[in-house]
């Protein structure tokens, strides 16, 4: 759309004013995800200045002080509340909450519910690598059973939490899966979910190789990659599968739409019903 | 398709970027990339490059960039800044 | 007409959780401050005694300033159950008035009280036993010498929802009236000050 | 001031006060929580703000939301607050050392209750003071307020949105179940008659912005997100740009200026009432609703002949040194009486450096210090 294709794209969006290469490990997944939210917001013409970044604690919360929009790199777990009070302030912002498994399904799990209940107008960007990064490797609620981790050296017990049944449960009006092995697809699904009402939430798979990797039997980052390459399956052939043969297989693509409104929508349409004002525009 | 745009490519790597990952020299159909002595990725068979897009897509760091041989006209910034929004509070 | 002057002149209702204790504190609260211009302070008792069990509102009345809000010392206090009045009988001052409902409270602790059966008439002369708050209110009314019936009532209506403002009305005419009837003329001459004589 | 228009007057609990308060001064974003004895406040705001303008309320789902998200509407340019109680207030710390950190200008109401855990949710007590000033992590300024009646509530809650704007801090309001349930007539200001401060908003354009630059009065300029100037906000120590750093001289820079900001404004931000202390050889040194029962002890110990007078602390923090030391030239006895086992008595000793003798009384019980108890103190000399 203005003669720029591929990496020059991202590098507008990048802050030329920080140091790159970024802090992440050599071949860590959280990268592309950036990439590919941003070449999403950039295929969606969204202005830059509409943009808020909303980001946890951790190696993704990491993420949000690289690119040139409104960044809030906020506590532990709580971005999605920082992103519903954003949001309800004003409307007219695009609110993306970045945050990592840990961040949204253990310490934030309960925001996470709550905000997929309230089906707020936001979009939330899980990064899955099933391992607290950051903090230098112990387990996470999407730690598969039985991998090892620096908290369950004799192997994790329970089950990873099922971020896709629980953001169904709860009332999100999207969700869907990608993992950064393809590329195409996770930004065709992050497209989706940023244009779309109400709560979307995208659960990118984006593999730890120092933490993760090397305690579970994946020597390089292209071991993981390749993992991915293989175990992934779109959702709609993972359907037909029968039963013994999903093991170890990993669905991506979209798992449900709805489109009930958004909370902020329902709230300024109550607000209009009640005082005959109509809703609060942006502040700008 | 693919092969009709063989040769048609420039293919650069950044190398104060390029952590050495190996993701590009991995799965790269036409092989460009290798990881050379310093760790770093190398463009290597420039000319095979099918312009596939893959090792742009797969760059954790951007360091990669895959531009068509003609010349690219304009690389001013052109990213969409909301027009008149620079005016301040 | 000037308000009389009045120094720290201290009310507690008390009774059982549901009589509308609250309420009526709230409303006469109202009506003094707003109403006859003076300075009160209503507060009440919080917590699961408020839901169900006994209930207790208090109410500061001042001319000036009131510094300490909670009624410490009381010049009237309001018994609708035996509990309340065993409870808080010990905390009227000398020569306070003591009003009891005499239907809940058959030992009272002196002989010098004023009483009616005020869930007895809000059912039997007004039809509605949940308007005994209203009839306390208007007794009250009477017995207070501070108090000015029509400005207490016209509280009465501004704050009750439509729906119950007639019954409510009705209640309190009926306990002013029989409170003058019963109680006398003079009930409440103890706390009558004349113009320029009280020391303020 | 000669008076233009007769105000409002209303028979009001604390806590609605607190809102009319918050509505005068322009809140127009309220999350939370409900827990009592602070409830009314929420309730109230729940019915009020959607009524209002652009008013947003929002019932949260714990009180660690309800203060991410109130950071949140402030960093969008909204006049933000939440109200909580006890265990709640404990639970908003991780975020207001955040909004501390982000300068997020915002105002969080504290009615106190006994404590410690659930202790005793319907009845008062003054046992967060400490908590309120220490309870965030880190080295941190804060800016502590309280009231002691009902109008007090109304007028302390503009001061606070006004000094959450001036200094871009949070301000804690301390109110005890006392003063929060206590009805009385106050009278609402008519618009013009108190000041309304709103932040600044920067006004140059916004490739010159530094959202963390020093100012003389060390407070930057705060745009709401989405106004063209783009930068970052994070809770980690960061430089002018607000990006974050390690490195020594920044982190000092930082710390200083969020710190300096308030201390050098202490003549605009202690705020206190003084009863009869120009002369008093004993001052009794009370805030909440226990200033109240202290104001009657006070008179009548001058009734009983005795000097006394009372210094009511409207600020606890930065606790009012230079109002005590006035005091300290004549006083001989200092009484402090408090709903908790001693923390507003720590920061007097600590300012009295052993020149009067300063008694204590604590009373956690779940009940207010009476009249009767301080004057008997003050009685003894």
């Amino acid at each position: 759309m203005n003669g720029l294709t591929g990496n020059d794209v991202i590098h507008q969006y990048l802050r030329h004013n920080k140091k790159f290469p970024h802090v992440l490990c050599p071949g860590c997944g959280h990268g592309i995800v950036l990439g590919t939210l941003i070449r999403s917001i950039h295929a969606l013409s969204i202005p830059k200045d509409d943009i808020v970044v909303v980001a946890g604690i951790g190696c993704s919360g990491r993420l949000a002080v690289y690119v040139d929009f409104n960044t809030v790199h906020t506590t532990h777990g709580r971005a999605l509340t920082f992103a519903t009070g954003i949001k309800m302030a004003n409307p007219k912002l695009k609110v993306i909450a970045l945050m990592g498994d840990g961040d949204a399904l253990s310490i934030g799990g309960n925001h996470l519910i709550h905000a997929a209940r309230r089906n707020i107008g936001v979009t939330a960007l899980v990064l899955n690598n099933s391992i607290y990064g950051m903090t230098g490797g112990q387990s996470s609620p999407a730690t598969p059973e039985g991998a090892t981790t620096m908290t369950n050296p004799y192997g994790q017990l329970d089950k990873a939490f099922d971020t896709v049944e629980l953001a169904r449960g709860a009332g999100a009006n999207y969700v869907a899966r990608g993992t950064v092995f393809h590329v195409k697809k996770l930004e065709k699904i992050m497209i989706e979910a940023l244009g779309r009402p109400g709560f979307s939430l995208v659960e990118a798979i984006t593999p730890c190789h120092t933490q993760y990797g090397r305690k579970n039997k994946f020597k390089t980052p292209v071991d993981m990659y390749q993992w991915l390459k293989k175990s992934a399956i779109d959702v709609e052939r993972y359907e037909e599968l029968a039963d013994d043969k999903r093991e170890g297989r990993l669905p991506i693509g979209v798992f449900f739409r709805r489109d009930r409104n958004g909370y902020e929508e329902r709230y300024y349409a109550m607000k209009e019903a009640l005082t005959g004002k109509g809703a609060k525009g942006g502040r700008k | 398709m693919a092969h009709q745009k063989k040769g048609k490519s420039t293919v650069t790597v950044y190398p104060d970027w390029c952590k050495g990952c190996g993701i590009c020299a991995e799965f790269c159909p036409s092989k460009v990339f290798e990881i050379g002595e310093h760790g770093k990725a190398t463009v290597v068979r420039e000319k095979d490059c099918i312009h596939c897009g893959f090792c742009e897509l797969h760059c954790p760091d951007f360091a990669i960039v895959v531009r068509d041989k003609s010349p690219v006209a304009e690389m001013e910034d052109t990213a969409p800044d909301k027009p008149g929004a620079k005016k301040g509070a | 007409m000037k308000p009389q002057e009045l120094d720290r002149f201290e009310i507690r209702f008390s009774g059982l959780g549901g009589q509308g204790i609250i309420t009526l504190g709230k409303i006469m609260g109202q009506g003094l401050a707003l109403g006859h211009g003076y300075n009160v302070t209503q507060t009440q008792s919080y917590g699961p005694e408020a839901r169900g069990g006994s209930s207790k509102c208090d109410l500061v009345i001042s001319s000036g300033r009131i510094s300490y809000p909670k009624a410490e010392s009381l010049d009237l206090l309001v018994a609708l159950s035996q509990e309340a009045c065993n409870a808080y009988y010990p905390y009227l001052k000398p020569g306070g008035a003591l009003v009891i409902e005499t239907e809940l409270v058959g030992q009272q602790p002196t002989n010098r009280f004023l009483g009616l059966p005020f869930t007895a008439l809000a059912r039997d002369k007004v039809g509605v036993a949940q308007a005994m708050n209203t009839v306390v209110l208007g007794a009250l009314s009477f017995l207070l010498p501070f108090v000015q019936q029509a400005i207490m009532r016209k509280t009465l209506e501004t704050v009750l929802p439509a729906k119950i403002r007639a019954v409510n009305v009705k209640a309190f005419n009926l306990g002013h009236r029989l409170a003058k009837k019963e109680w006398g003329d003079d009930a409440g001459e103890v706390w009558r000050v004349e113009e320029g004589f009280g020391d303020d | 001031m000669p008076r233009r228009k007769k105000r409002k007057e209303i028979f009001a609990l604390g806590n609605e006060a607190v809102v009319e308060g918050a509505l005068l001064a322009g809140c127009s974003f309220y999350g939370g929580y409900p827990i009592t004895p602070s409830s009314e406040i929420m309730e109230i705001m729940a019915a009020r703000l959607p009524m209002t303008g652009d008013g947003v309320f929002m019932q949260m789902e714990d009180e660690i939301a309800s203060m991410g998200a109130i950071v949140g509407a402030s960093l969008a340019g909204r006049k933000v607050m939440t109200a909580t109680s006890g265990p709640g207030f404990s639970l908003m710390q991780e975020n207001l050392g955040y909004a501390i950190m982000a300068e997020a200008p915002l105002v969080l109401v504290n009615v106190m209750r006994g404590g410690p855990s659930t202790g005793l949710p319907t009845s008062p007590a003054q046992a967060d003071v400490q908590q309120a000033r220490w309870g965030t992590h880190g080295d941190h300024p804060i800016i502590v307020l309280s009231a002691s009646d009902v109008q007090e509530c109304l007028d302390m809650t503009i001061t606070a949105f006004n000094m959450a704007e001036k200094y871009r801090t949070p301000v804690i309001l301390l109110l005890d179940e006392v003063t929060a349930h206590t009805r009385e007539k106050i009278e609402v200001p008519n618009e013009g008659e108190f000041e309304v401060f709103s932040r600044t908003v920067p006004s140059m354009p916004p490739e010159w912005y530094k959202p963390y630059e020093e100012t003389v009065r060390g407070v930057p300029p705060m745009p709401p997100l989405g106004a063209g100037y783009r930068f970052h906000v994070t809770g980690l120590t960061h430089d002018r740009n607000g990006f974050p750093t390690q490195r020594p001289e920044e982190i000092v820079e930082l710390l200083e200026r969020i710190h300096r900001k308030i201390d050098q404004f202490f003549y605009d931000i202690q705020l206190v009432d003084e009863v009869q202390t120009t002369d008093a050889d004993v001052v009794v040194i009370a805030y909440g609703s226990v200033a109240r029962s202290a104001e009657l002890a006070v008179h009548q110990a001058r009734l009983n002949g005795v000097r006394a007078g009372l210094l009511k602390l409207k600020t606890l923090f930065p606790y009012p040194r230079r109002h005590t030391e006035k005091i300290l030239g004549h006083a001989r006895t200092l009484v402090v009486p408090e709903m908790n086992m001693g923390q507003m008595s720590r920061e007097v000793k600590r300012v009295n450096m052993g020149r009067a003798s300063v008694r204590t009384i604590n009373r956690v019980d779940g009940q207010i210090v009476t009249p009767s108890e301080i004057l008997k103190v003050i009685m003894q000399g």
